[in-house]
């Protein structure tokens, strides 16, 4: 570890001055009660501008972006980021607007948001939309508060939600945040959800089947139609976690396959940044009947122009403080103008090419797991290796490829039996030489696991750090029979 | 002259026709068409989305130009919104820092050796936010103010086994709404406790009749919704009595100058970042900041970011404490949290390096003394009263003798943000970045809109 | 609460006092001023410099932006100005790749070791002018296109041994004044060739009687300063028989779509690069492109990047031929360039590279096409006319049937810069960032201005 | 060497669409003769936007810059560059004007430069200034052209500038564009200027001595204002090469010294970014007397505001083609508004007592060929080591330290005998810390000299390419006996 910044800290050092001559010194102990006043110093480092310059750009450049390379984390769809939108979001008239700016002087902004919100219910097949939710998890979330909300509103009282063993680590928690008991519904041996289990699962208790279509094993569910009807035949509405839809523009629409309600995750499907971690956007489409429910304000246009409306009773009420991620949003809108109709359909089509290709490639020494046409994403086995797909994967490090999407390594959790797949998705940005080379390293280390396992084991060997081993995948630590040394309190824990 | 093959109709794929129908080949296909078998026809979208036709970059740039162009900010008006939200100087270095590319295209840190830098970042992110809150641990970020408190809020109910959370009256109002749809989600019930009227600071006497049922923790926002410092000791002793948790929403500015209300004895301390060197946005993104005890780290939701050691016990940096997460405990995490507020948080973590201690406490002096010039300035104005007697830190809320609403209006007419309605009463936030000649100006139109008003 | 020590005044020195004194007491000296003790007291300054008071970075933002915001720009009108400067889209991924922070700050490439990404932006600049001029060698950069033909004025003198130089008489006036400048500093003479007043083209009879006397170069610029595209060929077959250099200057975006020059007979091609990715920037920085022929570089000024071989023998990249530099050869250098543009090449490397081949002749295309587009609307108004009748690129004259510059006075009043003055003509320049909308706006303005200042 | 953008070309690939389809597809066949038209291909690369961002933002990370750390480049000045000055330089009002603007249309950008004229008459002392230069060397070049004007308008031919032999290599390459011979001036073994030979060669073919002081070799001429005397008396004119400004701010003025005519390097003295070679700016003052001849437009204030004068008859013209490198003179401003006056003489304060403190340090085991206090940089010798001085910096390289200047591979030249001298900068930018783990750094390489000389010669050994010997130094080639293995042409030279 690099010292930190409070390591560099010179007390006395300010960085360029920040007084205002015209007020000079001032005295806080004039405003405020003593007891109210801090009596020791904060802590905070003090470091000169070229010092916190030299920190920070080191820090900057100890990290690995899509701008450095392969990325193939599977199902987080790390694909480029247009350079185009930053100086776009950073106008003044979005950067510098306050939130509580009177609607009318926000024109340009409620106009954008409309019509964002009309090209996503275009794409998705959804009536309408809300561009609120920060993430997709909290799409999520809103999705399955408006579905709460709506039993609400008939008195009818619903209490769980069927989800795949296979689904996101988000679902469930979504699930159980809305207040909704989680009950799972098995995978296929073709990687597909179980009609029999769905089918004797569903009752009267059932408010809602929560669905990620493709799937996180990269799958279609053939059987979408016939799953929605029997869904809502029960009198449960069916749920689509959105983050694939990247695999599906201008092909099919989840509103056109029976959900009722998605989330749609901006940088998965609509390239903007994921900066490290966040701050993503996860809007939230309804199909009509829904409508009433969305969470305020919901931008309407009307004969004077565009606006946010927050006179809407049946709503949910909030789902954050604003109207949504604003400056990741319009960076969501660039890019579908910039895309157009056709544009987004070859993102697709280009998408699930490039899976198939690098399935087709790889699949004699990493078979694939249910095998067949994958869509967006492929998910390969490191069974027949004698190493685990957690010490497959860090090898690639040191080929400066990202490790795929593993167990405790990412946002996908897979059912047990899964434990030594690896989800790879390429996306649509990769050129084929890309794929070529990538998929040169993935044989290499094939190889390398046959001659010299240990080599893999100990991987990776050209980091500054060695091989860290995951803090909660139990499944990875029992599997590799290595205790994690020493685990310290967090970071903000100061002694 | 040689032609060119056809050009691609899209600016960020990369096939050209000639590659797809090779790479087909090498899957043994022969289109496009065979790649979306599994898929149903009768689902399939059997016509074209209908979408605008594709902007080229400056076409794009002209029409987002328009459209921002069409907005006010806090650039083309004097602006003295506040209300969780605030217009302070965000240092160049700031920007520059954070635009790395690296951290800008960068997935979570799951792998930890390809990230030391970032997770440094975080790390030190959470540690400056523990100075500043006196709590011991941080997490590495979640949406913004009013999810945090949220969030934190069920922490409470998880870690006392109760359901029930008590919350001062004088929260934002938007903040109230998202508190009450996450507590409606898991069933949980928020009961306001009224305000002293005078003081316009919770009435300690209220809180304690709340206390009547047992109660996961009192939620207190200072400055609140009038502007108000909020005495925290006195929440703190009477949680400590009914064994409640105290949460202190808190503007972070106030963390500069006054004590930490974590030495205060809050158990969580929750803030809207944004004032920490993220732009207004028109809303967000923004930065939720969560700060707890040790003892409540179990039932924190987010990501940590901690010391470790690797297979060769060198101590180095990752996310820790995972089994409290979705991807790991899926229906029984703490939180659905997933993609959080990263950038958003290395951008603090920068914003207050970059002041440092004696910097970060200039620039909130300067928001205290610059809002008490304009806030004398404004009561010699007749009519203009404060609304409540309590201490303010750089907001504060006015009586007017005229209606608010239409006050605002006409100094809308001239340019400025006045303001904003809350409790029929005005609201006033002043920053360091107003100069004198600002603040008199404005004093100088209150004076005159409020004069033509009339009483 | 404990004090702080004094804190700095100034943004960008680091030492505290403290540090001052130590660093003093290392040096065995009391105090700052025994730093200076080899500086004389009778020059000294007895007195504070007398500048205006330091200024927080904000009140610094809010001047900029206020002196900013009182020039015009072509964000804030219409513009159809060029003369050698012309308005086309940047794509944004040239501002930020050009915008790490290493090629921010670091110095000229002279440690070739710590240097290897930087020299190859250049050394992939050099070749990307190098195919577009049609000639083997180019350096790295000068300082603009005027400078860039005066320096290649004086290459063509030392490589010829002769003093005189022939020069259109339809090269921009600010240029020939540059070139005036040089020439007259090393004792040579500048000649201007009268051009055909019909077709606006360099006339080859002046040419040729402007050889009666031997001249080391003649320099003929395209399109010219009436936006008319010279006959290069012509001007190469009479140099060739006076065994003088010829010295293209042109707009590169004309080489996207015409022959280059130095395939046409051009021993040196000079260009203005601002349209290569540059910004307007109000007159600069801008970038000079110059091109030779391989036997000319001996005399060639400025840095060229080379492949060389590091002690092992393993390829690398370099400044060569640095005995050509003022660094080697001092006052036998073939100029004094030192500093050069070397950011502004590597703008011009990645905005050729991000356009590419088709990319980069499908903005001269519609160049070329929406210039066509409003001559033709423009030569619609009664009493405008063509002030020549040789082929046009993108910039155009126009004979107007009034006062030219009271013509764009009125223009100015409906915010569109609709070109400049030039030998009594309108000069009016289209780039492929205006819209149909535009043009059609613009022409409908033109029409009622003209008609509006009748005859 | 990496691959090129060119090795990475896929034909028929283009970045983000850019037709206009209110326009169509447009022929230029139909506008230009067939034979102005190309008939082949130009050659350019043709990537996709995440190739094109994947292969520079690599070579943005093979270079190092002053953020990346310690960069003592001798004369060279690499002091930090703020970063507030960015987007200040790139707002619309100055980045998207045009130039040819009528001047009415520009006033902010008038304001500006005149009072950053004013600024630099008050820091140097002299009257007036021409912002015009483009670089340091062709602000020399204004002076000199300034020189020769004036005295050309006093019917006078004098053809002879005096420069000393420490001075930049521009000195006398600038005298020689003006057309003026050259005449050297020794050195004393003090390392100043020799007063003696300097009258001697003073004669009516001196048409100016042109001096940097402090001088290249880091010392102030103390004889300053009895050399100004002289000159004056020969009827010559005393010109300053100015870069070395930064140690003089608020402390001594060169107009005061009696200096006629001096130029400016803004990166040196007011922190704008050097950006891997330029471009900087070279703005030129001189006394009142000269200011007819200064070059057009000068920006003047009148009762009307501020505007661009063109109309000076007596002007030798123009340098370049426009006012100015008008986005790097708008960050000098901004720095000059940030520090003020005591911010700006601590500048120079410090500067000079960081070399001291470098020189100090660093004496016993590289001591200054000079002695005594130095000013902003001092000049070391490794004369005392086994190694020279060009291998003795290459070794810095891999502790992560920028080389200081040396002969030939820098832009200061050193007179013969001070082959093995290293000229140190370390600006005031750099804090004790910083300082201090630089000269451990050199005291290591100096005793790794000591025990195993080889491992210096051969170095650097931690980057990408290995010890390249510099093309133009035939000195300094001689000095190790090596040749340079097989020079290629220079890259545009296309096979």
């Amino acid at each position: 570890m690099k010292q930190t910044i409070f390591d560099l800290s010179r007390p006395g050092v300010s960085g360029a001055g920040l007084q205002d001559p015209d007020f000079g010194e001032l005295d806080p102990s004039r405003w405020f009660d003593a007891e109210l006043l801090r009596t020791e110093l904060i802590g905070l480092p003090e470091v000169s501008e070229i010092e916190l310059v030299r920190h920070y750009t080191a820090l900057g450049h100890r990290a690995y972006g899509v701008d450095d390379g392969s990325y193939p984390l599977g199902s987080c769809t790390m694909k480029y980021n247009p350079k185009r939108h930053e100086p776009l979001a950073n106008l003044s008239g979005f950067a510098h607007a306050h939130p509580r700016q009177p609607a009318s002087t926000l024109p340009g902004l409620w106009e954008l948001l409309f019509h964002l919100a009309e090209y996503f219910a275009e794409l998705s097949g959804m009536d309408h939309f809300t561009l609120q939710p920060a993430a997709g998890a909290h799409g999520e979330l809103t999705g399955l508060m408006i579905i709460r909300a709506w039993f609400e509103s008939r008195g009818m009282k619903r209490d769980v939600v069927l989800v795949q063993d296979s689904a996101h680590g988000t679902n469930p928690a979504s699930a159980s945040m809305a207040g909704y008991r989680c009950k799972m519904i098995r995978t296929t041996p073709e990687g597909l959800t179980d009609l029999g289990t769905l089918e004797a699962a569903l009752d009267d208790s059932v408010a809602a089947v929560m669905l990620t279509n493709p799937s996180t094993l990269g799958l279609f569910e053939k059987n979408i139609r016939k799953i929605a009807e029997r869904v809502h035949e029960n009198g449960s509405l069916l749920i689509c976690d959105g983050a694939n839809m990247n695999s599906l523009m201008g092909i099919v629409r989840p509103g056109d396959m029976g959900f009722d309600v998605l989330q749609l995750n901006t940088h998965k499907t609509f390239s903007t940044p994921h900066l490290s971690g966040g701050p993503g956007s996860g809007p939230c489409g309804v199909k009509a009947f829904l409508e009433p429910f969305l969470p305020i304000p919901v931008i309407r246009r009307d004969a004077r122009g565009y606006f946010p409306d927050e006179d809407r009773p049946q709503s949910i009420g909030r789902m954050k403080s604003f109207y949504g991620h604003v400056r990741v949003l319009i960076r969501a809108y660039c890019y579908i103008l910039t895309s157009g109709s056709r544009g987004l359909r070859t993102v697709s089509e280009n998408a699930v090419l490039n899976a198939n290709y690098v399935q087709a490639r790889l699949s004699p020494y990493l078979p694939p797991v249910f095998g067949g046409t994958c869509m967006h994403e492929c998910l390969l086995s490191t069974a027949k290796l004698p190493v685990s797909a957690f010490d497959f994967a860090k090898r690639l490090i040191d080929y400066g490829v990202h490790p795929p999407t593993l167990v405790g390594a990412g946002c996908v959790y897979f059912p047990g039996h899964l434990r030594d797949a690896m989800l790879i998705e390429p996306t649509e940005t990769e050129t084929r030489e890309s794929l070529d080379r990538m998929i040169e390293k993935f044989l290499r280390v094939a190889q390398e696991a046959t001659e010299d396992p240990e080599l893999i084991r100990t991987a990776p060997h050209t980091r500054e750090v060695g091989k860290i081993l995951p803090s909660g995948s139990h499944r990875s630590q029992r599997a590799h029979e290595q205790k994690r040394p020493a685990l310290e309190p967090p970071g903000a824990d100061v002694p | 002259m040689e032609r060119h093959p056809e050009p691609l109709v899209c600016g960020y794929n990369v096939h050209r026709e000639a590659d797809r129908k090779a790479m087909l080949e090498a899957l043994g296909l022969t289109s496009i068409a065979d790649l979306f078998s599994p898929i149903p026809q009768e689902v399939r979208l059997d016509r074209e989305l209908r979408l605008p036709a594709p902007h080229n970059e400056w076409a794009l740039g002209k029409h987002l130009r328009e459209l921002a162009g069409r907005n006010a900010s806090t650039r083309s008006h004097l602006s003295f919104l506040g209300g969780g939200i605030y217009e302070h100087h965000i240092p160049a270095v700031v920007d520059s820092l954070t635009s790395s590319e690296a951290l800008l295209t960068a997935y979570t840190p799951y792998q930890p050796e390809l990230s030391q830098g970032l997770l440094q970042i975080l790390f030190e992110y959470q540690r400056m936010l523990s100075l500043l809150s006196g709590l011991r641990v941080v997490n590495s970020s979640l949406y913004d103010g009013a999810t945090a408190m949220a969030e934190a809020a069920w922490m409470a109910c998880s870690a006392t086994g109760r359901r029930r959370v008590l919350a001062s009256s004088r929260i934002w109002p938007e903040w109230k709404s998202v508190l009450e749809l996450y507590m409606r989600g898991r069933g949980g019930e928020v009961v306001y406790v009224a305000a002293d009227p005078i003081s316009g600071r919770l009435d300690p006497r209220s809180l304690q009749a709340s206390f009547a049922r047992p109660a996961a923790t009192f939620i207190l926002q200072t400055p609140n919704s009038l502007g108000i410092l909020e005495d925290i000791p006195a929440a703190a002793a009477l949680c400590r009595q009914h064994e409640a948790l105290l949460q202190v929403s808190c503007y972070p500015m106030t963390l500069a100058l006054l004590k930490p209300p974590g030495e205060l004895g809050a158990d969580i301390v929750t803030c809207e970042g944004q004032p920490l060197g993220l732009p207004l946005s028109a809303g967000g993104p923004y930065l939720g900041v969560l700060a707890c005890e040790k003892r409540l780290r179990e039932f924190m939701p987010g990501r940590l970011v901690g010391e470790v050691r690797d297979i060769h016990g060198k101590p180095a940096l990752a996310l820790v404490l995972e089994r409290r997460e979705q991807q790991v405990s899926r229906e029984k995490a703490t939180s659905n949290m997933c993609t959080n507020q990263a950038h958003q948080a290395m951008r603090a973590a920068i914003y207050l390096a970059a002041l440092g201690e004696r910097g970060f406490r200039e620039i909130a002096t300067q928001c205290a003394g610059k809002a008490r010039y304009l806030h004398e300035k404004l009561l010699a104005i007749p009519g203009v009263e404060p609304a409540a007697t309590g201490p303010f830190f750089n907001e504060f809320a006015l009586r007017l003798p005229c209606s608010v609403p239409v006050f605002l209006e006409r100094m809308l007419e001239r340019r400025v943000f006045a303001g904003f309605e809350v409790e029929e009463h005005l609201l006033v936030a002043v920053t360091e970045v107003k100069t004198r000649a600002e603040l008199d100006e404005a004093a100088a139109l209150f004076a005159e809109t409020i004069g033509a008003l009339g009483r």
